[in-house]
């Protein structure tokens, strides 16, 4: 990794590829799309995954020990699969196209724009952060909310002052690892061949295709910088081992 | 502020089938304490749950406070107090923001909610853990915060859910003091469960006797301790000997000698007497004879373990300051109206 | 999902799809080396993170608190920055090659090859189940040990009896996850564009060069079921949520 | 089979710097049971785990068996048997084997082990767990495997660490008594450590109360009861009063009247008494006079707390049967033998 930083720095304009990636506007262009494609996926993940959790947590009804182990199908399959799945759901001849079609005449296909890459990382970020809920979840002291409301508290109060405190720690450390996964997929975004580049493949095409080996190594470092400093922030708010569960 | 609390055949039945408890009926006056005492799965937490409103009773049972229904009113609006056994103090909050939760739903303006905590903080001496965290708490004073923050909206009733059993012996003892010494004070309707038989007749004006989701006996410490109506609540409540023998000759015949026998029935009999009853005599003058098994010290007394009077052990105390030794023999004498014959 | 499993049962050859993945030595090769790969990733890092995690929970030395921390840094960089580094260190013109170079005269390349795939890999996965076997050997029983020791038990019966059996949660777990990132990595084996071909990769290529969707829908069966049941079969040994820690 | 255990200027100071266990000296002839008691944080457990080899002492102090130096030989070559608190059994293996692992190390005979694993199982009475799996066991039943386990090797010693602090009162009581049977039938040495002073008395042939890291006090129960050397132990052990007065006349006269004093010194002093040296009189015949502050019921007895004799609350127990109001005015006599001076 020090030599990472090394051929970055010493490369023939030295430090001023740091400065490169700031002006040229592919680069910089690259980072933020990135850096919001994560934000927004871990920010939507949190959402649906705490009121799926929570209700699942919860609630019993028939259907649902199927229910949970199907959420631990998107774990096995890479991100490849995941783009192709998109592609096949949103895709030119995708599903959603064809019932689209037939409903509106018109067929809708979102899968190689934003909204195809964040289908496909929610698809494999919201089932992980489900189950990362639900185990939280279930550790809550049930006496906790009971306490709550015997003071009077109202549903939307316990929720407010018990649960949401409760599962902070399990909201920072999943919200990492979702924003860490989703700043280094490659596969997903590859496969989609979508119009955002995302900073993993920008990196690939500079290296691989351009050899331009001193921006491609700046820009990692960035990458690894951003991510890293999200791992560590999450982990000093929780004081738990955040990494150990990633 | 105090109410009286009613239960009209409660029963509860989980989703699982299990009937935890058995249609009850029940009448707890206003200012009374009253104790559910039993082993665990008796039901004595889920009839506490009942009256609390955190589960409701089978249809047809009904919980009144002072007459008015509350059956269908959910636990925010009953306006109850709670103490759990593992204290569920709000980890997020200092012990002042836990004291002062209740209050601050009620949207009580800040000054009222300042000066109420106060009040509470000073009235269980925690004033000066006021900005602590809970984590920083040791177990005996959690549950001094517990019981401030479930007094400071004040409640019509307090529901004490194994408060002491999480503390170890001394601290529990000093509590108990202290809840006993709260408990006169407010004069508050108070309902408490615990599986611990010295703690229920320490702190109860009644006692609830459970088994199996059935009242086995209700009534005062004494009436628990000296007059048991089952068998269950005699060996529950206390400590029990078995006498095993025959009734001969107006005697109770058994192992190691016999006793004079004043009950009703002859034959084959199970009698049952408490340790305090049998006292220990000199050679010659006791009714019957057995032998020291073991010997505890106790400090103000030694518990004698005695073997050789009737099948099983029997235990006696005494307070004199000899040294027992395993396969002494020992003279004793049981008091013949103490002999209680239960066949439940 | 279920339409992944239709377009590949319902191709030109029916369910003769996942027949032909069998009988095509391309196909074939590539799903078991990549299942190999691993398998043999997977027993490696749980083999040399057992050793290292033990050791780093029970040790106190300085510097310690310093390595640990950085044994998060790997988990910040995507597949693509580490399968760059790994050519940075064992490429063309490698620093191990250099150094080699000075050594015995020749270069040691190892980048393209297995060893370099497999450095990759180990890379990414050794310090996230370091971590994982420190948060497990934090929470075994010191007594249980003690109570070994004073029974008579020596230092390796000690491990053999009380410190392996306590981690195999742990165990099951982290092997689980590791092989499941392992079979499904793509960036890191597309970056070294390595002789050899992994599954995710003969997936991309097949449906996005070759437009070969029947057999990219079949392959992407045959890696989803493979992972899932590695992730079955430990959460059923491990008796806890595995996945939830994924 | 059991040995003396010797302990010379063992001292231990941990990593942090923090002294745990003051340099200290103690013989325990072989066959004997001593008990560690103290506070949490006095040393009890690091001496525990000397003898055990666990931890070593401090350079300079030495640990021997049978003057045999065992400083430097590991745990696992001592032959201790060890139980703890948190029961400590394998979870990876059954009840019976759990009690073998011992003999499994030992590389003793299928034969051998199988006859010696159901020796002990039937001693401890748990012949029926053997091939249940260990978290299926109560709290008690965890214990007694975990004896069984300590003891199948025939340890040279054995040491319990608080073993009964997890389990609840009526278990404790019933497997104290076995624990105790045990020890008498083994003749074998052990080191019992506690923080409970009941416990303690019940069980030990003598006591080692621990304070800070030092030996308050050695001694059989009765002298530690009677004869408190200090008032740390005066207190900790059983109940104490206090009495706070002036010596006037040959009496210590308090708030609420005054008791003859047969003590040297005058002025003012303060004076200890336990419960039970003091009696309920009628009227008239009192020394001196108090006020019910509560009562509590326990059975056998009733426990009084008496405000206004001393500045204090005094503990009385009586065993008649009245009902005690508070605010009732309660006579004593208080056994002028019984008044203890400590200074310390």
């Amino acid at each position: 990794m020090a030599r990472l930083v090394a051929v970055a720095a010493g490369g023939p304009a030295g430090l001023a590829a740091y400065g490169v990636i700031v002006t040229e506007p592919r680069y910089l262009r690259s980072l933020v799309s990135t850096v919001v494609l994560a934000a927004v996926v871990t920010a939507l993940t949190l959402v649906i995954a705490t009121i799926a959790g929570v209700f699942l947590q919860r609630n019993r009804f028939p259907g649902r020990s199927v229910l949970v182990a199907m959420l631990t199908f998107p774990l096995a399959f890479p991100g490849v699969v995941v783009g192709f799945m998109v592609i096949m759901l949103a895709g030119r001849q995708g599903l959603i196209g064809d019932l689209t079609r037939l409903v509106t005449g018109e067929r809708l296909v979102f899968a190689y724009s934003m909204a195809g890459l964040l289908t496909g990382y929610l698809y494999f970020s919201i089932p992980r952060v489900i189950l990362t809920v639900m185990a939280a979840a279930e550790k809550l002291d049930p006496r906790l909310e009971e306490a709550a409301r015997s003071l009077g508290a109202s549903s939307w109060q316990v929720v407010r002052d018990v649960i949401v405190p409760g599962l902070r720690p399990a909201f920072l450390s999943a919200g990492a690892i979702c924003f860490a996964t989703a700043m280094g997929a490659f596969g997903t975004a590859f496969t989609l061949a979508t119009e955002i580049e995302v900073l993993p493949m920008t990196i690939y095409t500079e290296f691989t295709l351009r050899a331009n080996i001193v921006v491609a190594a700046a820009l990692s470092i960035i990458l690894g910088g951003i991510t890293w400093l999200a791992l560590a922030l999450a982990r000093t708010a929780a004081g738990s081992s955040v990494a150990a569960s990633a | 502020m105090s109410v009286a609390i009613k239960l009209v055949s409660c029963a509860k039945t989980f989703a699982d089938g299990t009937r935890a408890v058995g249609p009850l009926d029940l009448e707890i006056p206003p200012g009374e304490t009253i104790v559910f005492l039993g082993p665990s799965g008796c039901g004595k937490t889920t009839t506490l749950r009942l009256i609390a409103g955190l589960e409701s009773p089978n249809p047809g049972g009904r919980v009144l406070f002072d007459e008015a229904d509350v059956t269908e009113i959910s636990i925010e609006r009953r306006n109850v107090g709670m103490v759990f056994q593992s204290y569920a103090l709000f980890p997020n909050m200092t012990v002042g923001g836990n004291v002062e939760y209740g209050l601050r739903v009620r949207k009580l303006p800040a000054a009222a909610r300042a000066a109420r905590v106060e009040e509470m903080l000073g009235m269980m001496k925690i004033g000066e853990l006021r900005h602590r965290r809970v984590d920083q708490l040791s177990g005996g004073q959690k549950q001094r915060v517990a019981l401030a923050r479930a007094l400071a909206p004040q409640p019509r009733v307090l529901l004490l859910d194994e408060p002491l059993t999480a503390l170890d012996a001394k601290l529990r003892d000093a509590l108990r003091v202290e809840i006993d010494a709260l408990l006169r004070r407010l004069r508050m309707t108070a309902v408490y469960v615990t599986h611990d038989q010295a703690e229920a007749m320490a702190l109860g004006d009644r006692i609830v006797v459970m088994s199996q989701g059935q009242v086995a006996q209700v009534g005062r410490p004494r009436d628990i301790y000296f007059a048991p109506q089952s068998r269950f609540v005699a060996e529950f409540v206390g400590t029990m000997n078995r006498l095993h023998g025959v009734v001969r000759n107006g005697h109770l015949e058994v192992m190691g000698g016999r006793v004079p026998w004043r009950g009703r029935g002859g034959g084959e009999v199970e009698v049952l007497f408490r340790p305090e009853r049998a006292a220990i005599v000199e050679a010659g003058a006791g009714q019957v004879k057995g032998r020291v098994a073991t010997s505890f010290f106790l400090g103000d007394r030694t518990r004698l373990l005695v073997e050789g009077v009737s099948s099983g052990t029997l235990v006696v105390e005494t307070t004199d300051r000899r040294d027992w030794e395993p396969g002494q023999d020992v003279h004793l004498v049981i008091d013949p109206d103490a002999l209680l014959t239960l066949d439940r």
